[in-house]
Protein backbone atom coordinates (compact mmCIF):
# COMPACT_ATOMS: atom_id res chain seq x y z
CA UNK A 1 0.00 0.00 0.00
CA UNK A 2 1.11 3.37 -1.15
CA UNK A 3 -0.57 6.92 -0.32
CA UNK A 4 1.04 10.29 -1.21
CA UNK A 5 0.12 14.06 -0.89
CA UNK A 6 2.72 15.59 -3.11
CA UNK A 7 3.71 19.38 -4.82
CA UNK A 8 5.79 16.63 -7.97
CA UNK A 9 4.32 15.68 -10.95
CA UNK A 10 2.21 12.45 -11.09
CA UNK A 11 3.92 9.91 -13.67
CA UNK A 12 0.98 7.00 -13.87
CA UNK A 13 3.64 4.23 -15.35
CA UNK A 14 5.29 5.09 -11.56
CA UNK A 15 2.00 4.96 -9.71
CA UNK A 16 1.12 1.95 -11.72
CA UNK A 17 4.46 0.20 -10.57
CA UNK A 18 3.54 0.57 -7.14
CA UNK A 19 0.90 -2.21 -7.36
CA UNK A 20 0.73 -5.78 -9.02
CA UNK A 21 1.89 -9.07 -8.31
CA UNK A 22 2.22 -12.53 -10.03
CA UNK A 23 -1.17 -13.55 -7.76
CA UNK A 24 -3.09 -10.81 -9.50
CA UNK A 25 -5.24 -11.00 -13.18
CA UNK A 26 -6.27 -7.26 -13.13
CA UNK A 27 -4.82 -4.05 -12.27
CA UNK A 28 -6.64 -0.87 -12.61
CA UNK A 29 -5.31 2.51 -12.97
CA UNK A 30 -7.29 5.92 -12.34
CA UNK A 31 -6.23 8.78 -13.49
CA UNK A 32 -8.02 12.07 -12.81
CA UNK A 33 -7.25 15.41 -15.02
CA UNK A 34 -7.86 18.94 -15.07
CA UNK A 35 -9.97 19.46 -17.78
CA UNK A 36 -10.47 22.90 -19.87
CA UNK A 37 -13.64 24.08 -19.85
CA UNK A 38 -16.31 23.45 -16.67
CA UNK A 39 -19.95 24.38 -16.73
CA UNK A 40 -19.39 26.26 -19.66
CA UNK A 41 -16.36 28.36 -18.54
CA UNK A 42 -12.69 28.34 -20.21
CA UNK A 43 -10.35 27.17 -17.61
CA UNK A 44 -6.93 28.07 -17.67
CA UNK A 45 -5.79 25.82 -14.90
CA UNK A 46 -6.35 24.89 -11.28
CA UNK A 47 -4.80 25.39 -8.10
CA UNK A 48 -5.23 22.35 -5.33
CA UNK A 49 -4.84 23.40 -1.73
CA UNK A 50 -4.82 21.14 1.11
CA UNK A 51 -4.65 20.20 4.93
CA UNK A 52 -1.57 17.97 3.96
CA UNK A 53 -0.72 17.12 7.57
CA UNK A 54 -4.17 15.76 7.68
CA UNK A 55 -5.05 14.70 4.00
CA UNK A 56 -1.78 12.39 4.41
CA UNK A 57 -3.66 10.15 7.07
CA UNK A 58 -7.08 10.37 5.61
CA UNK A 59 -5.89 9.04 2.36
CA UNK A 60 -4.02 5.99 3.97
CA UNK A 61 -7.29 5.23 5.60
CA UNK A 62 -9.09 4.90 3.10
CA UNK A 63 -6.77 3.27 1.23
CA UNK A 64 -6.84 0.46 3.96
CA UNK A 65 -10.69 0.27 3.51
CA UNK A 66 -10.70 -0.22 -0.21
CA UNK A 67 -7.53 -2.75 0.49
CA UNK A 68 -10.17 -4.83 2.42
CA UNK A 69 -12.82 -4.08 -0.33
CA UNK A 70 -10.53 -5.59 -2.63
CA UNK A 71 -9.21 -8.38 -0.42
CA UNK A 72 -5.21 -6.91 -1.85
CA UNK A 73 -2.91 -4.59 -0.48
CA UNK A 74 -1.93 -3.53 -3.92
CA UNK A 75 -3.35 -0.02 -3.49
CA UNK A 76 -1.92 2.87 -4.19
CA UNK A 77 -3.11 6.46 -4.04
CA UNK A 78 -1.22 9.92 -4.87
CA UNK A 79 -3.16 13.35 -4.55
CA UNK A 80 -1.49 16.21 -6.03
CA UNK A 81 -1.31 19.70 -4.66
CA UNK A 82 -0.29 23.23 -6.13
CA UNK A 83 -0.88 24.65 -9.41
CA UNK A 84 -1.71 22.38 -12.03
CA UNK A 85 -1.85 23.09 -15.63
CA UNK A 86 -5.00 21.67 -18.31
CA UNK A 87 -4.20 18.11 -18.85
CA UNK A 88 -2.05 17.85 -15.71
CA UNK A 89 -2.99 14.79 -13.32
CA UNK A 90 -4.14 15.92 -10.44
CA UNK A 91 -4.94 12.17 -8.86
CA UNK A 92 -3.67 8.83 -9.90
CA UNK A 93 -4.99 5.51 -7.95
CA UNK A 94 -3.76 1.92 -9.05
CA UNK A 95 -5.08 -1.56 -7.59
CA UNK A 96 -4.39 -4.80 -8.62
CA UNK A 97 -6.49 -7.88 -7.36
CA UNK A 98 -6.66 -12.01 -8.59
CA UNK A 99 -9.80 -10.88 -9.94
CA UNK A 100 -10.80 -7.90 -11.72
CA UNK A 101 -14.29 -7.09 -9.91
CA UNK A 102 -12.61 -6.16 -6.75
CA UNK A 103 -9.93 -4.07 -8.70
CA UNK A 104 -12.18 -1.65 -10.36
CA UNK A 105 -14.57 -1.71 -7.02
CA UNK A 106 -12.00 -0.95 -5.14
CA UNK A 107 -9.99 2.13 -7.58
CA UNK A 108 -14.14 3.31 -7.51
CA UNK A 109 -13.92 3.61 -4.22
CA UNK A 110 -10.76 5.31 -3.36
CA UNK A 111 -11.31 8.22 -5.92
CA UNK A 112 -15.36 8.55 -4.78
CA UNK A 113 -14.09 8.21 -0.78
CA UNK A 114 -11.31 11.29 -1.94
CA UNK A 115 -14.13 13.40 -2.95
CA UNK A 116 -16.01 12.72 0.64
CA UNK A 117 -13.35 13.48 2.76
CA UNK A 118 -10.36 14.57 1.74
CA UNK A 119 -8.95 17.40 2.85
CA UNK A 120 -8.49 19.48 -0.40
CA UNK A 121 -10.00 22.35 -2.10
CA UNK A 122 -10.04 23.34 -5.94
CA UNK A 123 -9.16 26.94 -7.24
CA UNK A 124 -10.31 27.09 -10.74
CA UNK A 125 -8.94 29.77 -13.07
CA UNK A 126 -10.68 31.00 -15.72
CA UNK A 127 -8.85 32.40 -19.08
CA UNK A 128 -11.00 35.58 -18.45
CA UNK A 129 -8.36 35.89 -15.61
CA UNK A 130 -11.23 35.01 -12.66
CA UNK A 131 -10.95 32.29 -10.42
CA UNK A 132 -13.24 30.51 -8.21
CA UNK A 133 -13.14 28.18 -5.66
CA UNK A 134 -15.33 25.01 -6.78
CA UNK A 135 -17.91 24.09 -4.47
CA UNK A 136 -17.67 20.99 -2.34
CA UNK A 137 -18.57 18.13 -0.45
CA UNK A 138 -19.61 17.99 3.15
CA UNK A 139 -17.84 14.90 4.82
CA UNK A 140 -19.44 12.61 6.42
CA UNK A 141 -17.64 13.16 10.12
CA UNK A 142 -17.83 9.99 12.23
CA UNK A 143 -18.89 10.29 15.93
CA UNK B 1 -7.07 27.86 27.78
CA UNK B 2 -5.33 28.23 24.31
CA UNK B 3 -5.89 26.65 21.16
CA UNK B 4 -4.78 26.67 17.44
CA UNK B 5 -6.94 27.61 14.55
CA UNK B 6 -6.28 26.66 11.18
CA UNK B 7 -8.14 27.94 8.47
CA UNK B 8 -8.17 26.54 4.64
CA UNK B 9 -9.06 27.65 0.77
CA UNK B 10 -12.12 29.96 1.08
CA UNK B 11 -12.09 30.82 4.61
CA UNK B 12 -8.59 32.15 4.18
CA UNK B 13 -9.21 34.00 1.64
CA UNK B 14 -12.57 34.85 3.35
CA UNK B 15 -10.16 36.31 6.22
CA UNK B 16 -6.47 36.81 4.81
CA UNK B 17 -5.79 34.52 7.85
CA UNK B 18 -4.10 30.65 7.63
CA UNK B 19 -2.97 30.35 11.48
CA UNK B 20 -4.04 32.15 15.00
CA UNK B 21 -4.52 31.09 18.37
CA UNK B 22 -6.82 32.42 20.42
CA UNK B 23 -8.21 31.69 24.13
CA UNK B 24 -11.23 30.08 25.60
CA UNK B 25 -12.53 29.03 28.73
CA UNK B 26 -11.15 25.65 30.20
CA UNK B 27 -13.64 23.14 28.57
CA UNK B 28 -15.04 24.75 25.91
CA UNK B 29 -16.37 23.00 22.87
CA UNK B 30 -15.28 23.59 19.25
CA UNK B 31 -18.60 25.04 18.82
CA UNK B 32 -17.69 28.13 21.72
CA UNK B 33 -14.67 28.54 19.95
CA UNK B 34 -15.57 29.22 16.60
CA UNK B 35 -18.27 31.57 18.29
CA UNK B 36 -15.10 33.65 20.34
CA UNK B 37 -13.34 33.53 16.77
CA UNK B 38 -15.99 35.23 15.21
CA UNK B 39 -16.94 37.61 17.58
CA UNK B 40 -13.38 39.08 17.20
CA UNK B 41 -13.28 40.65 14.19
CA UNK B 42 -15.50 41.69 11.49
CA UNK B 43 -13.03 39.50 8.91
CA UNK B 44 -14.10 36.27 11.16
CA UNK B 45 -17.60 37.04 10.65
CA UNK B 46 -17.54 35.91 7.45
CA UNK B 47 -16.70 32.41 8.70
CA UNK B 48 -19.56 30.14 8.78
CA UNK B 49 -21.44 29.73 12.44
CA UNK B 50 -20.91 25.63 12.17
CA UNK B 51 -18.79 24.86 9.61
CA UNK B 52 -17.14 21.61 8.77
CA UNK B 53 -14.06 20.87 11.59
CA UNK B 54 -10.94 18.62 12.26
CA UNK B 55 -9.69 18.68 15.71
CA UNK B 56 -5.57 17.68 15.81
CA UNK B 57 -5.89 16.27 12.16
CA UNK B 58 -9.34 14.24 12.54
CA UNK B 59 -12.77 14.84 11.76
CA UNK B 60 -14.49 15.93 14.76
CA UNK B 61 -18.20 17.29 15.75
CA UNK B 62 -18.72 20.63 16.81
CA UNK B 63 -19.88 19.50 20.42
CA UNK B 64 -16.25 17.97 20.97
CA UNK B 65 -14.87 19.69 23.84
CA UNK B 66 -10.91 21.21 23.26
CA UNK B 67 -7.71 20.78 25.34
CA UNK B 68 -5.38 23.47 26.07
CA UNK B 69 -2.99 22.83 22.74
CA UNK B 70 -5.60 21.35 20.37
CA UNK B 71 -5.24 22.53 16.84
CA UNK B 72 -8.75 23.40 15.28
CA UNK B 73 -9.17 23.47 12.06
CA UNK B 74 -12.39 24.79 9.90
CA UNK B 75 -12.53 23.22 6.71
CA UNK B 76 -14.64 24.36 3.42
CA UNK B 77 -16.72 21.55 1.70
CA UNK B 78 -13.82 19.49 0.48
CA UNK B 79 -13.41 18.98 -3.50
CA UNK B 80 -10.36 16.81 -4.02
CA UNK B 81 -9.77 14.63 -6.55
CA UNK C 1 -10.37 4.86 -31.24
CA UNK C 2 -8.21 2.50 -31.59
CA UNK C 3 -8.33 -1.51 -31.18
CA UNK C 4 -5.93 -4.24 -31.69
CA UNK C 5 -5.01 -7.90 -31.82
CA UNK C 6 -0.82 -8.39 -31.70
CA UNK C 7 1.36 -10.93 -31.07
CA UNK C 8 3.75 -7.97 -29.49
CA UNK C 9 4.04 -6.78 -25.86
CA UNK C 10 1.98 -4.67 -24.41
CA UNK C 11 3.19 -1.48 -22.85
CA UNK C 12 0.96 0.34 -20.44
CA UNK C 13 1.53 3.80 -20.94
CA UNK C 14 1.52 2.97 -24.97
CA UNK C 15 -2.32 2.21 -24.23
CA UNK C 16 -2.55 5.32 -21.78
CA UNK C 17 -1.12 7.43 -24.62
CA UNK C 18 -3.73 6.55 -26.87
CA UNK C 19 -6.55 8.32 -24.86
CA UNK C 20 -6.63 11.54 -23.37
CA UNK C 21 -8.20 14.87 -24.24
CA UNK C 22 -7.76 18.14 -23.07
CA UNK C 23 -11.70 18.15 -22.66
CA UNK C 24 -11.72 14.91 -20.27
CA UNK C 25 -11.51 15.17 -16.35
CA UNK C 26 -10.94 11.38 -16.24
CA UNK C 27 -8.85 8.18 -17.76
CA UNK C 28 -8.79 4.70 -16.73
CA UNK C 29 -6.51 1.64 -17.30
CA UNK C 30 -7.27 -1.64 -17.03
CA UNK C 31 -4.58 -4.72 -17.79
CA UNK C 32 -5.03 -8.19 -17.63
CA UNK C 33 -2.21 -10.14 -16.52
CA UNK C 34 -1.02 -14.10 -16.16
CA UNK C 35 -2.05 -15.11 -12.44
CA UNK C 36 0.82 -17.68 -11.44
CA UNK C 37 -2.21 -19.70 -9.70
CA UNK C 38 -5.58 -20.76 -11.14
CA UNK C 39 -7.97 -23.12 -9.27
CA UNK C 40 -5.50 -23.85 -6.83
CA UNK C 41 -2.60 -25.08 -9.70
CA UNK C 42 0.39 -23.29 -10.54
CA UNK C 43 0.99 -22.20 -13.96
CA UNK C 44 3.48 -21.91 -15.84
CA UNK C 45 2.39 -19.61 -18.42
CA UNK C 46 -0.29 -18.69 -20.80
CA UNK C 47 -0.98 -19.34 -24.79
CA UNK C 48 -3.92 -17.45 -26.11
CA UNK C 49 -5.01 -18.05 -29.49
CA UNK C 50 -7.24 -16.26 -31.54
CA UNK C 51 -9.37 -15.93 -34.54
CA UNK C 52 -7.15 -13.00 -35.58
CA UNK C 53 -8.96 -12.03 -38.62
CA UNK C 54 -12.84 -12.08 -36.58
CA UNK C 55 -11.30 -10.77 -33.39
CA UNK C 56 -10.15 -7.44 -34.54
CA UNK C 57 -12.95 -6.71 -35.88
CA UNK C 58 -15.31 -7.37 -32.95
CA UNK C 59 -12.89 -5.60 -30.81
CA UNK C 60 -14.08 -2.79 -32.77
CA UNK C 61 -17.49 -3.23 -32.44
CA UNK C 62 -17.16 -3.62 -28.73
CA UNK C 63 -14.93 -0.64 -28.61
CA UNK C 64 -17.72 1.58 -30.57
CA UNK C 65 -20.57 0.04 -28.40
CA UNK C 66 -18.25 1.47 -25.18
CA UNK C 67 -17.83 4.50 -26.93
CA UNK C 68 -21.27 5.57 -27.14
CA UNK C 69 -21.76 3.82 -23.59
CA UNK C 70 -18.78 6.98 -22.79
CA UNK C 71 -19.87 9.38 -24.99
CA UNK C 72 -16.14 9.53 -26.00
CA UNK C 73 -14.33 8.45 -29.11
CA UNK C 74 -10.44 8.25 -26.26
CA UNK C 75 -11.18 4.17 -26.05
CA UNK C 76 -8.54 1.65 -26.58
CA UNK C 77 -8.28 -1.53 -26.59
CA UNK C 78 -5.56 -4.25 -27.48
CA UNK C 79 -5.11 -7.93 -26.88
CA UNK C 80 -2.35 -10.31 -27.36
CA UNK C 81 -2.09 -13.65 -28.70
CA UNK C 82 0.90 -16.12 -28.46
CA UNK C 83 3.09 -17.83 -25.43
CA UNK C 84 2.74 -15.31 -22.50
CA UNK C 85 4.73 -15.59 -19.14
CA UNK C 86 3.33 -14.85 -15.70
CA UNK C 87 2.73 -11.11 -14.90
CA UNK C 88 2.29 -10.55 -18.48
CA UNK C 89 -0.42 -8.14 -20.02
CA UNK C 90 -2.84 -10.44 -22.13
CA UNK C 91 -5.28 -7.13 -22.60
CA UNK C 92 -5.16 -3.36 -21.76
CA UNK C 93 -7.92 -1.14 -22.26
CA UNK C 94 -8.19 2.83 -21.80
CA UNK C 95 -10.62 5.15 -21.95
CA UNK C 96 -11.08 8.40 -20.88
CA UNK C 97 -14.04 10.95 -20.93
CA UNK C 98 -15.36 14.46 -19.31
CA UNK C 99 -16.35 12.46 -16.10
CA UNK C 100 -15.22 9.60 -14.22
CA UNK C 101 -18.53 7.23 -13.92
CA UNK C 102 -18.52 6.87 -18.01
CA UNK C 103 -15.07 6.37 -18.20
CA UNK C 104 -15.39 3.49 -15.03
CA UNK C 105 -18.55 1.98 -16.67
CA UNK C 106 -16.90 2.29 -20.38
CA UNK C 107 -13.49 -0.05 -19.29
CA UNK C 108 -15.64 -2.44 -17.57
CA UNK C 109 -17.95 -3.24 -20.47
CA UNK C 110 -15.23 -3.49 -22.84
CA UNK C 111 -13.71 -5.82 -20.85
CA UNK C 112 -16.83 -8.00 -19.68
CA UNK C 113 -17.44 -7.93 -23.76
CA UNK C 114 -14.65 -9.55 -24.44
CA UNK C 115 -15.10 -12.25 -22.10
CA UNK C 116 -18.14 -12.93 -23.84
CA UNK C 117 -17.56 -12.09 -27.51
CA UNK C 118 -13.83 -12.08 -29.02
CA UNK C 119 -13.05 -14.88 -30.51
CA UNK C 120 -9.73 -15.84 -27.81
CA UNK C 121 -9.18 -19.07 -26.34
CA UNK C 122 -6.44 -19.43 -23.52
CA UNK C 123 -4.28 -22.84 -23.19
CA UNK C 124 -2.94 -22.53 -19.34
CA UNK C 125 0.41 -24.52 -18.41
CA UNK C 126 1.02 -26.22 -15.54
CA UNK C 127 4.18 -26.20 -13.85
CA UNK C 128 3.81 -30.07 -13.99
CA UNK C 129 3.79 -29.93 -17.57
CA UNK C 130 0.10 -30.46 -18.23
CA UNK C 131 -1.55 -27.59 -19.81
CA UNK C 132 -5.57 -27.27 -20.61
CA UNK C 133 -7.94 -25.13 -22.50
CA UNK C 134 -9.80 -23.23 -20.22
CA UNK C 135 -13.86 -23.61 -20.37
CA UNK C 136 -15.13 -20.40 -22.10
CA UNK C 137 -18.47 -19.21 -22.83
CA UNK C 138 -20.86 -19.53 -25.18
CA UNK C 139 -20.74 -16.32 -27.06
CA UNK C 140 -24.42 -14.55 -27.43
CA UNK C 141 -25.56 -14.62 -31.10
CA UNK C 142 -26.39 -11.83 -32.48
CA UNK C 143 -29.88 -12.67 -34.74
CA UNK D 1 -21.27 -26.29 -53.47
CA UNK D 2 -18.11 -25.75 -51.64
CA UNK D 3 -17.20 -24.24 -48.30
CA UNK D 4 -14.30 -23.42 -46.45
CA UNK D 5 -14.12 -25.04 -42.87
CA UNK D 6 -12.22 -23.19 -40.05
CA UNK D 7 -11.59 -25.19 -36.76
CA UNK D 8 -9.86 -23.58 -33.69
CA UNK D 9 -8.37 -24.22 -30.27
CA UNK D 10 -9.77 -27.22 -28.36
CA UNK D 11 -11.63 -28.25 -31.69
CA UNK D 12 -8.33 -28.00 -33.97
CA UNK D 13 -6.31 -30.52 -30.80
CA UNK D 14 -8.92 -33.05 -31.30
CA UNK D 15 -9.04 -33.03 -34.93
CA UNK D 16 -5.72 -32.20 -35.74
CA UNK D 17 -7.17 -29.66 -38.42
CA UNK D 18 -7.19 -26.34 -38.67
CA UNK D 19 -8.97 -25.31 -41.88
CA UNK D 20 -10.12 -27.38 -44.74
CA UNK D 21 -12.67 -27.44 -47.54
CA UNK D 22 -15.86 -29.91 -48.24
CA UNK D 23 -18.56 -30.48 -50.59
CA UNK D 24 -22.42 -29.65 -48.95
CA UNK D 25 -25.73 -29.66 -51.00
CA UNK D 26 -26.75 -26.51 -52.87
CA UNK D 27 -28.26 -24.08 -49.94
CA UNK D 28 -27.00 -26.12 -47.38
CA UNK D 29 -27.56 -24.56 -43.90
CA UNK D 30 -24.31 -24.12 -41.34
CA UNK D 31 -26.08 -27.18 -39.13
CA UNK D 32 -26.15 -29.52 -42.27
CA UNK D 33 -22.63 -28.67 -42.97
CA UNK D 34 -21.16 -29.72 -39.43
CA UNK D 35 -22.97 -32.93 -39.96
CA UNK D 36 -21.33 -33.92 -43.15
CA UNK D 37 -17.74 -32.60 -41.57
CA UNK D 38 -18.88 -34.80 -38.64
CA UNK D 39 -20.04 -37.78 -40.67
CA UNK D 40 -16.34 -37.29 -42.29
CA UNK D 41 -14.00 -39.00 -40.12
CA UNK D 42 -13.68 -40.05 -36.73
CA UNK D 43 -11.80 -37.35 -35.89
CA UNK D 44 -14.42 -35.15 -36.72
CA UNK D 45 -17.13 -37.05 -35.32
CA UNK D 46 -15.47 -35.35 -32.02
CA UNK D 47 -16.79 -32.02 -32.67
CA UNK D 48 -20.38 -30.91 -31.10
CA UNK D 49 -22.78 -31.77 -32.65
CA UNK D 50 -24.15 -28.10 -32.43
CA UNK D 51 -21.21 -25.60 -32.10
CA UNK D 52 -21.23 -21.79 -31.98
CA UNK D 53 -20.64 -20.98 -35.45
CA UNK D 54 -19.24 -17.46 -37.68
CA UNK D 55 -20.00 -17.58 -40.94
CA UNK D 56 -17.59 -14.41 -43.35
CA UNK D 57 -15.93 -13.81 -39.52
CA UNK D 58 -19.27 -13.01 -38.31
CA UNK D 59 -21.24 -14.64 -35.38
CA UNK D 60 -24.23 -16.86 -36.96
CA UNK D 61 -26.90 -18.84 -36.09
CA UNK D 62 -26.84 -22.82 -37.11
CA UNK D 63 -29.94 -22.55 -39.40
CA UNK D 64 -28.31 -19.93 -41.77
CA UNK D 65 -28.00 -20.66 -45.42
CA UNK D 66 -24.21 -21.40 -46.71
CA UNK D 67 -23.28 -20.15 -49.97
CA UNK D 68 -20.45 -21.32 -52.59
CA UNK D 69 -17.20 -19.79 -51.32
CA UNK D 70 -18.12 -19.13 -47.52
CA UNK D 71 -16.06 -19.39 -45.17
CA UNK D 72 -17.42 -21.56 -41.75
CA UNK D 73 -15.66 -21.62 -38.69
CA UNK D 74 -16.42 -23.78 -35.71
CA UNK D 75 -15.68 -21.82 -32.21
CA UNK D 76 -15.26 -23.12 -28.93
CA UNK D 77 -16.55 -21.46 -26.00
CA UNK D 78 -14.33 -17.69 -26.12
CA UNK D 79 -11.84 -16.91 -23.09
CA UNK D 80 -10.42 -14.04 -24.28
CA UNK D 81 -9.00 -11.09 -21.31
Amino acid sequence: MHTRVTRDVIEPQGVLDLVGSPADGAAILFLGTVREQNDGRAVSGMRYDAFVEMAEPVLREIAGEAAILAGSDRIAAVHRVGDLPIGAVSVAIAVSSPHRAEAFDAARYVIEQIKQRLPVWKHEHYLDGEAEWLSGTVPPVSR
Amino acid sequence: MRIRLLLFALYRDLTGVSELEIDVHEGSSAAAAVTTLRATDTRFARLPERPVIAVNREYAELDVRLSHGDELALLPPVAGG
